[in-house]
């Protein structure tokens, strides 16, 4: 039997199949090395940079809540000049493509950021995290209002030539205006969706249980939310969707092409199981040889409505 | 590092709410150093979804054992493993314990269930060695865990050994032995590892703590389980769980 | 030592204690009347009801999710002259209060539900469901803007003199500009969070798992989402807020009424564990007793913040 | 209807993949009518969150039986139960089956699994009332829990029995009885529902129908659970799970 294909394309990006690791779950790239080799994977999202190095929020930042967590970290990173001096090299040596996700607390750092990652070789797309508070707006989300994730990607636009992804926050009331903003802008492709917000309080000691009072739901909880908002996405746009958001295994990553994404990323499964992307993948292709189907976009966007 | 599925070959109750989970496991994790962990996850539940961080208490060639309290979801999910169960545990993680220097005897200290954490160091730990371990009260304390020789108890209510906490164990120690360079490795609840970071500085002894913060990934890849050091924000999984007491912002 | 008491206020209503069960999940308030007295609830909001009675969605209504479930029941009911007629009756031997959660596909059907409700002894108080779909607006949420919001609650209170309470939904931007709109148009208290919108797709008809396409998230996989929303809505707002989503224990409605609740929701636990909102109550007083605290208004947003 | 808590006595395959599950209650469950069913949770986890609906297989006093099939997240678990370990059940709930009438011979029409849901209506069968029973394969049939006098099996693929399904199984009934005015009583797949409806009303036999669907209450209070039916929707755990085969719309 020929080899199913698994290739899909973001954009101008070529991925070899179509499974990521999310931004912020999976380091820099090389912490799981020792159980495979992260050359299998799609592509590999390193955790979020910023212009200079930043030190977080204090701790507690995890707890667990019911087949979920709340993460607080705050997008503590190395700094976009770190990561390309000492990790980038490093990453260059894996057969995958790596992708840069950047944000900034103005959209002037965000361009900056774009800038520095333009140059490098090695770094195949941005995905612009506007899903991330704002200074100047009063701790708003870039991402929340079309105004202001326009400015965002469309400064980043100016400075970025490769692929450049947009990625969306579900706090929103309706993605599509959000959605037409970043296009406008000139993203190639969205992803979605970042975490819900949410809080968790300890009864005991009556605070907050995350050290910042307030954190991001991400993991298996989110899953029906998140598969929503791709569906909705993937309907209000032509642009490709890379859907994200509680996939643990092949059957939730089939849902989400299902409804149309042509690639997912794995988050924080990578934690619970972090041979999830392999076993990912694999499942993926025995799905589509029991069903006969020798190409991946055969599978993408092929639901049946209602 | 490996991910590997542990067979159960026996957990029982060994003090209150303390259980010892012998484990097979297919590769030999002899390369585990004293202080590093395992992640740890029962069943295929989504909840509770994160694996757990437990210390090796005791490693023989392809034979795990962890020791642990149940204190809450997960915890009390292993209570109920029993022979031929399967569970996954991913590791040696960590960094581990440094030795002691040249001409220092090693003193380890555990509070409560830190006695988990020192297992394998107590393992090493020469015949001069010590060990202080205190607890609330007898039933708290797992007897048969804990070496004969050169060895002190304590608890706070004064069901057994010494009446007070481990640094009354400490000072206790140091008027029976006298003149002795030690090297502190302790484990147990923050307020305990204060204590005796404090004792530790007083008395410019080195001090080497194993600390515990909530985990996701237990690699260094999340960012998620970090404590403040002079040095900012360390990961505890990745650059800890052992850390230099002098290191610590209390 | 003195009885903790456990009475709290909706705006004009007061409540033996605070744990009411949520529309949707009790049936007509009758249906786990075997297992336990429904009278020791503090309020019984009933199943949502509309001008005229509905056949709901087409089956499967449900499906579950990682530590929660989708519903499309889209809002089966009897209709409000039926519920008056057959089952008021029967509640008005309940020693509670009961509240009718009440929808329509217009802001004039809400009225009309509303006067119908507000001539009937044994109504204590009104749920306006303003989170779910209209047709006026192209099937968009009343309660997703302020303006719709406001028309609804405003049309309701001209003609409904009792307790008045706005239901909110979670899927919006911001919850403070609506939450201002519904105390404008003179709701009295507010109660949050309804479901988030959700899906679910099955890999092996490739079709949605619901008949509908879509549904509502509940359980606990939601409540650090819904523990957020009652955090910022007290925060900005004077009115009393209901607490509601994933609260199956004590611990958990203790966390709301940390936050600021006045009172709490049961909806998916009643299906898990019926007798949840019974030991929920018995759960709060041991944890008042345990942390000597006479009176639950000790408790209620008692956060101590970091 | 209670609630309570139930303590494993055995839980053994049966065939492959269907269990017998033997539970001890503390309240008697006698009242319980051929048809009925409980509401089932085991542990405390809230993955998977909902209980499940399981029609009672056998009743006396304090003891329960269920025949279960594992097909998901929930049945996995009830396999592993053991001996001594609790869940809890929610029951008796529904309507059950009315009786046959005057002069009827109750005909039992069982594919694969929905064996379990005539089991309280098997022990209540006259001398003279038969079984269908259809399966795919030899290896599916529990044979020890069919009756040994007026049963018929099928099996799709020959292996044991009448090759064919319990069409072929009535069909052959009906031959080698001859005139008899049968009321039938079916359980099984939709799709073996729909064929014995069909059946039904070309003989014009009476024919209730045990359905399923994914419940959430189990009590009525939710709206889930509902078919259609010629008289709009109505919710199979409280208007059912017992329907006159004439009602449904397929
Ligand atoms: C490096 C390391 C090694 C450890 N070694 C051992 C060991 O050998 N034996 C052992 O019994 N335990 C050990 N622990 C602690 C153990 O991981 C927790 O007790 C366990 O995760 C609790 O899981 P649970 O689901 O039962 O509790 P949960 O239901 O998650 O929580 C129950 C209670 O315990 C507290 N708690 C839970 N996890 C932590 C944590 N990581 N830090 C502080 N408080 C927590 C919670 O605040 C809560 O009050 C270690 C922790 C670390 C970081
Ligand atoms: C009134 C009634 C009585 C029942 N009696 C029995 C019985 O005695 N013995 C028995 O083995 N089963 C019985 N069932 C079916 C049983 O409830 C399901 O098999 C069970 O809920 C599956 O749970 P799970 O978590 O293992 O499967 P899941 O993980 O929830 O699902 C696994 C697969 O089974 C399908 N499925 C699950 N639940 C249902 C359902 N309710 N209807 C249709 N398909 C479903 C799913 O679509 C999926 O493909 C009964 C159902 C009803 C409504
Ligand atoms: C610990 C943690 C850190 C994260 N950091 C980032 C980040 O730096 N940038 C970003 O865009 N998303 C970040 N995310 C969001 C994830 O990339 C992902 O969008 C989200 O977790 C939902 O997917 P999941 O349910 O598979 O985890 C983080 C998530 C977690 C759990
Ligand atoms: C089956 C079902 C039916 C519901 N029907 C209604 C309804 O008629 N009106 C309404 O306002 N909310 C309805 N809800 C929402 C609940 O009242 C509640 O807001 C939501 O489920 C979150 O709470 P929970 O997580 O405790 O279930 C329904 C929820 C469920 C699960
Ligand atoms: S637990 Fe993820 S960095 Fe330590
Ligand atoms: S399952 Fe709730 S009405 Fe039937």
């Amino acid at each position: 039997m020929k080899e199913v294909d698994l290739t899909t394309e973001i954009g101008g990006l070529r991925l070899k199949n179509p499974v990521l690791v999310a931004s912020g779950t999976y380091g820099y790239g090389l912490d799981y090395r020792d159980l495979y080799d992260p050359g299998l994977l799609g592509g590999i999202i390193v955790k979020g940079l910023s212009l200079e190095p930043q030190e977080g929020n204090p701790p507690p930042r995890i707890v667990e809540t019911p087949c979920g967590m709340l993460n607080s970290i705050g997008l503590a990173n190395m700094g976009v000049k770190e990561f390309v001096k000492v990790q980038l090299p490093l990453l260059r040596e894996l057969d995958t493509h790596i992708i840069a996700n950047i944000y900034g607390k103005t959209s002037e750092e965000y361009q900056e950021v774009a800038q520095i990652l333009g140059d490098q070789e090695g770094i195949s797309a941005l995905e612009v995290n506007i899903s991330c508070p704002n200074v100047k707006r009063g701790g708003l989300l870039f991402g929340a209002e079309p105004i202001s994730a326009h400015e965002v990607i469309s400064s980043v636009r100016r400075v970025y030539k490769k692929t450049l992804i947009a990625k969306l926050t579900p706090n929103v009331t309706d993605i599509s205006p959000i959605i037409k903003a970043v296009e406008e802008g000139g993203a190639e492709a969205i992803s979605l969706i970042n975490t819900l917000r949410g809080m968790a309080v300890d009864i005991h000691t009556r605070r907050p249980k995350l050290g910042s009072g307030f954190g991001g739901l991400s993991g298996p909880a989110i899953k029906p939310i998140a598969l929503y908002f791709v569906y909705r996405a993937v309907r209000s746009t032509n642009l490709p969707v890379i859907g994200i958001g509680g996939i643990v295994d092949a059957e939730d990553a089939i849902e989400f092409f299902l409804v149309g994404a042509k690639a997912v990323q794995v988050g924080t499964a990578n934690f619970v199981n972090p041979k999830a992307p392999i076993e990912i993948i694999e499942g993926i292709r025995a799905y589509l040889e029991y069903h006969q189907m020798g190409d991946i976009k055969e599978l993408i966007n092929s639901l049946k409505e209602c | 590092m490996k991910d590997q599925v542990g067979v159960v070959l026996s957990n029982r109750e060994v003090s209150r709410d303390l259980f010892l989970l012998r484990l097979r496991v297919p590769y030999q994790m002899r390369e585990s150093r004293p202080g590093q962990f395992v992640m740890l996850k029962v069943g295929t539940s989504h909840d509770p979804l994160l694996r757990r961080p437990f210390s090796l208490f005791k490693v023989r060639e392809r034979e795990v054992e962890i020791l642990y309290k149940v204190v809450g979801k997960a915890t009390s999910m292993m209570r109920d493993l029993r022979d031929g169960d399967t569970v996954s545990l991913m590791g040696p993680l960590g960094n581990g314990f440094q030795p002691w220097g040249e001409g220092e005897t090693p003193l380890l200290v555990a509070g409560g269930i830190g006695l988990a954490g020192l297992g394998l160091l107590e393992e090493m730990l020469p015949e001069e060695g010590f060990l202080v371990a205190g607890f609330r009260t007898r039933d708290e304390a797992p007897l048969e865990l804990i070496r004969k020789r050169n060895s002190i108890i304590t608890s706070e209510d004064g069901s057994l050994g010494i009446k007070g906490t481990v640094i009354d164990g400490i000072e206790m120690l140091l008027r029976e032995v006298g003149k002795t360079k030690f090297s502190l490795f302790a484990c147990g609840s923050r307020g305990m590892l204060k204590a005796v970071s404090l004792f530790a500085r007083s008395h410019s002894t080195n001090c080497q703590l194993l600390l515990e913060s909530y985990m996701a990934c237990g690699v260094g890849a999340c960012q998620g389980c970090v404590i403040l050091t002079h040095s900012g924000y360390k990961r505890v999984c990745r650059d800890g769980p052992v850390f230099s007491s002098d290191q610590i912002v209390w």
